[in-house]
């Protein structure tokens, strides 16, 4: 019989992720590409994208779950299962011995205690602002004009953070641009907008208890000064994968692969969907 | 009243199928609810004083004896946000200067009473005596307002809570008999303030009467609680435990109450019977902590009956229902005595339950077989939600109960985020399916 | 003729006025303050200077106003944007009793008394989504400018909910709007009427009375003002002349120049 | 936003004697410490600025040097708000108040304990649990002020299970013929919670000679307040207020000789009046405004009474020394007592209490704040402004939080608010 190929779209607030993955959890193809307002052609364009890079056919792969915020804008995926889940199952993809998952994402931030088969044990996520979000550094990236991924190193070298006082993510900008006019240096207030965001989701991840290992994962987690700063308050080494971008879709990509493989055995499904 | 009477009769005969009970509830609880809006309005009308009462530690026992209407402003105020009303009387309050940050039933109500107090269900009455417990602190500053505006006399009641933290959380014998002490005496100066404010004489015999109707009540509450230990579960905890809870507190006492009560008993053991749970498939059983967003209602119930859970249990139907579902049995020998200890009882169980939640709560999973709680947070309710991140966490920890946090509102619209609830709520019960699925291998 | 200056160095623009005694407006200037208020104010000082083609000797006070008055090294006096905005807006428009000042970082309310005497006000800041910032976020997140604003609120849009408490948050609601095949124009609508409805709120806080003005950037979106207008469901005025973008800078110079006529009048009483 | 340069003389010349002192080219700097204007501060402000660090110490340092001296010494946290003192006092207990912590204590465990939607006071004073720096206490102590407050003990007994932690259920229905009675009893069952903890019973002489150190500080607490509602220039509000604090956090004998040496230093000053608005501070009964935010307000206004800590000075007279001491700290509680929005009194109507602090401390106007997400004080605010406003009283209306630590927005309402009493219009 053919290889059974899946597919996982995690289609999220600033970007959207695609990958192919084969029934060994080899993933053959990866796409990212910013989500813009378009939901659905992001959709469609990323996984067009992944395969491609994987050079397979659509009509080869069996079944395409979405994740998300716009899961449910995959018109093409056969299931949607919520980025949680998702998030839960990629982690422990990458990093078998994780319990406890941290996905600091553009619009929320989510802690995850997870089971050794990936399932969800328990969750966390933000409150009804964005206050301590991946945005957060968008908003010093833009007021300081420094690409998103200079930002990390940069506040590394910081001797003395200053201690951010607004919660809202779009007033961070004047106050980042307050400290500067105080003559606060850059790597000080981008330091302070670091441990704004690590705090908050050092709270979330005490919510579901802190054990390691943690695995971090979402577009924030390749941020080194976050890494190492999460790392001082919870005194534990934090996983990091090259593939943590794409950790939500290769959660749905092995989800999928629960239902294809569902529908061609009589086994009972491991599906999680309604 | 007489088909009442006549399927009561039937019941307790025991007879054949009688899916004719089905619904008798729903309307029953509506025809009861108009009828209780009617007399509150019509006392208005007539000039006949009517007492403003809070849920937990009505003593609707004394006042029902001076046939003083009762009018339940958490009750009241709920019914302006199920209706989609509740919004406007939050702006009116807001305008007359209270702050976004305080509890939601209280700015409805203030809205209300600002506004003309006209209710999508009929005038609210303007009240003549408060009697506000300390079950709630908001609830004094509640009847404050009221205070302000009419010039009514307020009693507060105190009702003290446990104490300690040490073992079961209840206070020790001597401490009890003390507040019991208390207790009694506030209960005797609010009788003689009813009797100032209606002009009647206190008649201890028809005190007894209406304890008499409250153990029954009482006993019903329980059972009609307890049908939902049965798979699967008869009726929604967030849903029809509203109902039941309305009537119980405003029909606390009063033969019709503990005559519904047996109505819902009765449609709830036929359903039983008849194996019709109130989902018509049930996936999982939840326990509710909280409230529901009522701003929201339809679409928050929605959010979990499509994963097929339904809400066997909630918090809200112990402490809303004035902790009667701890179970009353007033001594009618001593009614006055026997009044203290039961409210003060019955009320420590449920509110200091809040307080303390961890133990009810894992009883209530264990013998309602509740797969995960429910966690939802009100952003304008301190009195159920300042401890909650911690008791769902511990509730994991200790018992690995599966909990779910979310947060909006009881009333306030503006608080409600369709995207995130959903999505919180559809990964809770991925979370609850993948235990399910490596629990069946 | 003297000739006084003010100078309002708000959070996102600097504005400067030179005035005379009656309010009449010589010069005037408005540019993005940057991040160094201080320079901010030397320029405005000198762009303003420039433009009125006077000299620095020719002004004889100076009032700095703004979030960045301590940060005018050569004022004479700072004064608080509240107490100038309703200076400027009581003398422009003097039926006016309720001013409501919705600039990009805060939202306030203010009552005026008959004296142009503030009596009460309410502040709306700490979250962006009371405050202009919410509009030009949700503006710029379509791909839009914050120039762009007027003419994409313009009466056509048929306004689409934007409810969400949190600016970021909205941008999801945005997001499922366009997707849904709703226009800009329709989106805007929908967040300057959540924004009129917040302010609304802060309004009715201050126990309003009429008449009514509206002042601060958002006078430059006239859907804003007839938003305001349903919902309070009485006129509002914005005065001519851009008053509400300068008024700040205007009360301040006008302001000045009392605070000049009580100095000359105490120096002659001390001299005599 | 951020921290800006202070207000300065340039600004200060809104009202007339400034004004006239301008042209006389004598103005003196507006200053935040009265005793920079003084002869000799030092002595004096040492000890002020003793009395700061000890208040902004999150680690209650004061306890710990008592703990040296008494190495068997227990200590007993009571939540802010009143606590009957005298009765750990008695039993040789150091009662301790906990009300929170200052904007340098990051939040790091407590917000995965409590809603989001509860007050700071709450939240920092069990982060300071949850961070081990209570861990000096032998018990603690809340009571139902609030709902927030009286979930406290649920969450501390949870998470510090070898804490013993009580409730003391205050009464409510203080006109009830039985209140005083059942309050005597609480208070003898807490008498009997410290003898447990001591193994110390408590007779009544020890009890009288608790009481006669309180009666003595509040005394001279009472004293202190005279001085700053007289004559407000001697003593700033900063230099009040945590000369005041200062009193939870300290064995009471020591603050009692610490104000016996201070308030005639402060007598003595020579700084002269200035003219600024006189005003009642309102709404710091629990949580605590930062001290830079009364800094920012003292800048501006002579705040000549206010309710910070009110605890402390919630006994208003004496308590008497003969009869029964529980049962006179019980009466003490009702009838010679101040007022608060967490304490119902039907015969103590909050708004006419305030309007005769106004009268009484001869203010012109009022700032009538309230900590933020704090029920109570949110609810009071509202009767308190419409009763203000009656009596044509100028008041301002502000939230504030203890974990606050830049004051721009507050200074300009404070200004503005100045602005529109002080500056000369049409």
């Amino acid at each position: 019989m053919s290889e059974i190929l899946v597919g996982g779209v995690d289609v999220g607030s600033t970007q959207t992720k695609a990958v192919v993955m084969n029934s060994d959890l080899e993933i053959l193809g990866r796409a990212l590409i910013d989500t813009g307002v378009q939901l659905t052609a992001a959709a469609e364009e990323s996984f067009a994208l992944a395969l491609k890079d994987a050079g397979r056919e659509r009509s080869e792969v069996a079944f395409v779950i979405g994740t998300g915020y716009g899961r449910y804008r995959v018109e093409f995926g056969d299931a949607q299962v919520t980025e949680i889940s998702c998030h839960a199952r990629g982690a422990v993809f990458l990093f078998p011995k994780t319990t406890s998952v941290l996905d600091v994402g553009g619009q929320d931030t989510k802690a995850i205690r997870v089971g050794d088969q990936g399932q969800v044990l328990d969750f966390c996520m933000n409150d009804k602002c964005s206050a301590g979000t991946g945005r957060f550094l968008g908003a010093a990236s833009q007021a300081l004009e420094i690409p998103l991924g200079e930002l990390g190193p940069l506040a590394l070298t910081a001797k003395n953070p200053v201690r951010m006082t607004t919660t809202c993510t779009v007033f961070a900008e004047s106050e980042i641009l307050g400290w500067l006019a105080l003559g606060r240096k850059t790597e000080d207030v981008l330091m302070g907008v670091h441990e704004a965001i690590a705090s908050r989701s050092i709270s979330l991840l005490r919510r579901t208890g802190i054990e390691p290992e943690i695995t971090f994962t979402g577009g924030v987690s390749r941020n080194t000064a976050m890494v190492s700063m999460l790392e001082k308050m919870t005194e534990t080494p934090i996983n990091v994968s090259e593939e943590s971008h794409y950790c939500g879709a290769i959660g749905a990509a092995i989800y999928a692969l629960d239902h294809a493989l569902a529908e061609t055995s009589a086994t009972a499904s491991g599906g999680i969907t309604p | 009243m007489a088909d009442v009477k006549e399927i009561t009769k039937h019941t307790e005969d025991g007879a054949a199928p009688r899916s004719d009970l089905i619904g008798q509830t729903r309307n029953e609880s509506r025809r009861l609810m108009e009828a209780w809006w009617k007399e509150m309005t019509t006392a208005e009308d007539e000039g006949r004083p009517v007492a403003n009462v809070f849920v937990m530690g009505s003593v609707a026992e004394i006042l029902r004896t001076f046939d003083l209407p009762m009018s339940f402003p958490e009750i009241t105020s709920l019914q302006t946000a199920v209706r989609g009303k509740s919004a406007e009387y939050l702006t009116a309050a807001e305008d007359y200067g209270f702050s976004p940050d305080i509890c939601g039933y209280v700015k409805v109500d203030a809205g209300l009473h600002v506004t003309g107090r006209n209710h999508p269900s009929g005038k609210l009455p303007k009240p003549s005596l408060v009697v506000a417990p300390n079950t709630c602190n908001t609830y004094i500053k509640w009847a404050e307002i009221w205070e302000r505006m009419y010039g009514c006399p307020v009693l507060v009641l105190d009702l003290p809570g446990w104490r300690g933290t040490r073992g079961d959380y209840s206070t020790d014998a001597e401490t009890f008999k003390r507040d019991c002490a208390y207790v009694e005496g506030q209960l005797r100066e609010l009788i003689t303030l009813c009797e100032q404010v209606t002009g009647k004489q206190f008649d201890i015999d028809r005190l007894r009467e209406v304890m008499g109707e409250v153990n029954e009540l009482a006993v019903l509450y329980q059972e009609v609680i307890a049908e939902n230990k049965h798979h699967p579960a008869p009726f929604d905890a967030m849903l029809d435990g509203l109902n039941f809870m309305g009537i119980a507190n405003a029909y606390r006492g009063d033969a019709a109450g503990s005559e519904f009560m047996r109505i819902a008993r009765d449609e709830l053991r036929e359903r039983v019977r008849l194996g019709m749970g109130a989902l018509p498939e049930e996936h999982y059983r939840l326990l509710l902590v909280g409230t529901a967003c009522y701003s929201h209602f339809r679409r928050f119930l929605e959010l979990f009956h499509e994963w097929g859970g339904v809400f066997a249990h909630s918090e809200y139907m112990t402490f809303g229902g004035g902790g009667i579902d701890k179970g009353i049995h007033y001594d009618l020998d001593r009614p006055i005595e026997s009044l203290a200890e039961q409210i003060l009882f019955t009320s420590q169980q449920s509110f200091s339950s809040v307080f303390f939640s961890q133990e009810w709560q894992a009883k209530v999973v264990s013998e309602w077989d509740i797969d995960g709680i429910c966690f939802h947070g009100i952003k304008s309710c301190r009195t159920v939600s300042t401890g909650m991140p911690d008791s769902r966490e511990w509730q994991m920890r200790h018992n690995d109960i599966p909990g779910l946090f979310i947060q909006s509102d009881l009333v306030d619209g503006r608080l409600w985020s369709d995207a995130q609830m959903k999505n919180r709520i559809d990964a809770f019960f991925e979370a609850l399916a993948s235990r399910k699925a490596l629990e069946r291998r | 003729m003297t000739l006084t200056i003010g100078i309002d160095v708000g959070s996102s623009y600097t504005k400067a006025a030179v005035a005379d005694e009656d309010g009449v407006v010589a010069a005037r200037v408005s540019f993005p303050t940057g991040y160094n208020f201080t320079s901010a104010a030397q320029s405005a000082l000198e762009q303003v200077l420039e433009a009125a083609g006077i000299g620095r000797d020719d002004v004889r006070y100076i009032a700095a106003t703004g979030f960045g008055r301590y940060m005018v090294p050569f004022r004479d006096l700072a004064i608080t944007e509240l107490t100038c905005h309703a200076w400027a807006i009581h003398t422009k428009l003097p039926t006016v009793r309720t001013v409501l000042d919705v600039g990009g970082q805060t939202a306030k309310a203010i009552r005026l008394d008959e004296t142009g005497r503030v009596k009460a006000f309410r502040l709306n800041d700490k979250c962006a989504a009371g405050s202009g910032a919410f509009l030009e976020k949700t503006v710029r997140y379509m791909g839009y400018e914050a120039i762009d604003i007027p003419h994409l609120t313009n009466d056509a849009g048929d306004p689409a909910d934007v409810s969400s408490v949190c600016t970021v948050f909205a941008e999801s609601e945005v997001i499922n709007h366009l997707a849904g095949g709703r226009s800009a124009e329709d989106i805007c609508a929908g967040a300057v009427v959540a924004l009129a409805g917040r302010a609304g709120q802060l309004v009715k806080r201050v126990k309003p009375e009429s008449e009514y003005a509206l002042s601060g950037g958002l006078t430059r979106v006239p859907r804003m003002q007839r938003e305001l207008e349903e919902l309070l469901g009485c006129e509002i005025h914005v005065g001519d002349d851009e008053l509400g973008v300068y008024a700040g800078a205007l009360g301040a110079a006008m302001l000045a120049h009392r605070r000049l006529r009580k100095l000359e009048a105490a120096a002659a009483t001390t001299s005599v | 936003m951020m921290q800006m340069p202070r207000r300065d003389e340039a600004d200060a010349p809104l009202c007339d004697f400034d004004r006239a002192a301008k042209i006389r080219g004598m103005t003196e700097r507006s200053n935040t410490n009265a005793e920079a204007a003084t002869a000799a501060p030092d002595e004096l402000s040492a000890i002020i600025d003793e009395c700061r660090e000890l208040i902004e110490d999150d680690d209650y340092p004061a306890v710990h040097r008592w703990l040296e001296q008494h190495p068997e010494g227990k200590v007993l946290g009571h939540f802010q708000v009143y606590f009957p003192e005298e009765i750990a006092h008695a039993a040789g207990m150091l009662p301790v108040k906990i009300l929170g912590a200052t904007s340098s204590l990051q939040i790091r465990q407590a917000d995965a304990r409590i809603a989001a939607f509860v007050c700071s006071i709450v939240r920092s004073s069990l982060e300071l649990a949850l961070s081990g720096r209570l861990d000096f206490l032998s018990a603690f102590v809340t009571h139902p002020i609030c709902d927030a407050a009286r979930h406290s003990c649920g969450v501390w007994a949870r998470n510090l299970p070898d804490l013993p932690c009580q409730v003391l259920y205050f009464p409510h229905n203080a006109r009830s013929a039985y209140a005083e009675a059942y309050l005597t009893g609480e208070y003898r069952r807490i008498a009997q919670l410290v003898t447990d903890i001591t193994g110390r019973p408590i007779t009544d002489e020890a009890l009288r000679e608790s009481i006669a150190v309180f009666n003595e500080n509040r005394r001279l607490l009472r004293e202190l307040y005279r001085i700053k509602r007289d004559t407000p220039w001697l003593v700033s509000c900063v230099e009040a207020y945590v000369l005041t604090r200062a009193a939870g956090v300290m064995p009471r004998e020591d603050h009692n000789a610490l104000l016996q040496k201070v308030l005639p230093l402060i007598e003595a000053r020579t700084a002269k009046s200035q003219d600024r608005v006189r005003v009642v501070f309102e709404g710091g009964f629990c949580e605590q405004p930062p001290v830079d935010m009364l800094a920012v307000i003292q800048d501006i206004c002579y705040v000549v009474d206010d309710d910070f800590l009110i605890g402390l000075r919630w006994l208003t007279e004496d308590v008497p020394a003969d009869g029964d001491p529980i049962a006179n700290l019980a009466k003490a509680y009702f009838e010679t007592s101040s007022y608060s929005p967490v304490q119902r009194d039907p015969e103590k109507l909050k708004e006419d209490m305030l309007l005769q602090r106004i009268r009484e401390a001869g203010a012109e106007a009022a700032i009538v704040a309230a900590a933020k997400m704090c029920e109570p004080g949110l609810e009071e605010q509202v009767a308190y402004s419409r009763a203000l406003d009656e009596h044509g009283i100028p008041h301002l209306i502000m939230e504030f939080e203890e974990k606050t630590n830049v004051f721009e927005q507050m200074r300009m309402e404070v200004e503005t608010f100045a602005e529109s009493l002080l500056f000369e219009f049409a």
